[in-house]
């Protein structure tokens, strides 16, 4: 699974992207937690970001597989 | 619907052609976003954009699509400047063109309030 | 407030210039009417305007002077051809530049609307 | 006191202007009845049409003088 950071997510990350090894598909809190166990620095950003899969929003009930790339979103400024 | 959407770092010229070709076009309504040489009070050179680029476009579309639905138009045209953008130039232009100017109006208007809750592109720096 | 208000014969060019200068300047709105080639289900080959021009002028002045009071911009400029306007071809051609889109296209709306009703020009014929 | 036509009125009366001579100030309605007692077609149009007084649209209450340049403004329908 890749995992791609944005704006405020990438500073706080310091990576603009990584691979997460699963061998199951995960859950939105799930994948939360794993992240935020490598970046305990993006847990203020939780609340405000969104997760995309494949270049879609998800929504709560969103189940994450291996082979997706991943998104966080944080809130957006465009324009 | 003609539909057009650029991601991209070079400057957008300041003239466009039109959205959509035709002796059906009545209304070109166009908006033009540019950088202000003032961000939270600080005087700055210029903003920084960046954009998760195949998504923001597919947000770009789905948007459009849902508001020509509402009131269809016949072209749209997006261009969003990313990278280095300096004072006085612009970051954002998009062009409808309709009928009609009432729909142009609505979907110039609606398309940037979507755009600035929905699509993947920040700005991340001053320079 | 920079105000241009210009009723001819000539075109109207594809590009303008900003309606006002600077870094000030975030938004710039514009509205573009063209002639199409259908008018009450006949085909035309375009339109004739005329105008009452000294007091079309000055009664757009004062429009733009009443929507300011509520929302100020930084710079207007309308332009109104009149004579024949050939399909295809621009009949008005409004830009406003603020510093915010929502003043730009609250004032760019509010003038069509106010122009449909109170100034003096007219559509006279097609041709 | 100059009259100006424009557009249906101008059509209609024929002429795109013309003088009146008037020794006195006229309300509206008496101005109304002297151009209608010259363009008789005028009237249909005259429940619809403003007077302008030297480029000012006028309320009911106005009163025009002999110096004036009158305008006939039917609806509208620029842009």
């Amino acid at each position: 699974m890749t995992i791609l950071y944005f704006a405020q997510t990438r500073r706080l990350a310091g990576i603009a992207s990584e691979t997460l090894s699963l061998s199951d598909p995960v859950s939105a809190d799930a994948l939360w937690d794993a992240i935020l166990a490598r970046h305990p620095d993006l847990a203020p950003l939780r609340s405000v970001t969104r997760l995309a899969r494949n270049g879609e929003f998800t929504d709560a009930d969103a189940v994450f597989a291996p082979g997706d790339e991943i998104a966080l979103i944080p809130p957006v400024s465009g324009g | 619907m003609h539909l057009q959407i650029h991601i991209g770092s070079e400057p957008i010229a300041a003239a466009q052609p039109a959205p959509a070709p035709g002796e059906g076009v009545g209304a070109l309504a166009e908006f033009t976003g540019l950088v202000r040489g003032e961000e939270n009070g600080a005087l700055i050179g210029g903003l920084i954009y960046e954009a998760y680029q195949p998504m923001a476009e597919r947000v770009i579309a789905r948007i459009i699509d849902e508001l020509c639905a509402a009131r269809p138009v016949l072209g749209v045209r997006v261009i969003h400047r990313i990278g280095r953008v300096p004072v006085g130039e612009a970051a954002i232009y998009v062009g409808v063109a309709a009928k009609h100017r009432a729909e142009a109006f609505a979907l110039l208007a609606g398309f940037m309030d979507r755009l600035k809750q929905d699509v993947p592109i920040w700005k991340t720096d001053t320079f």
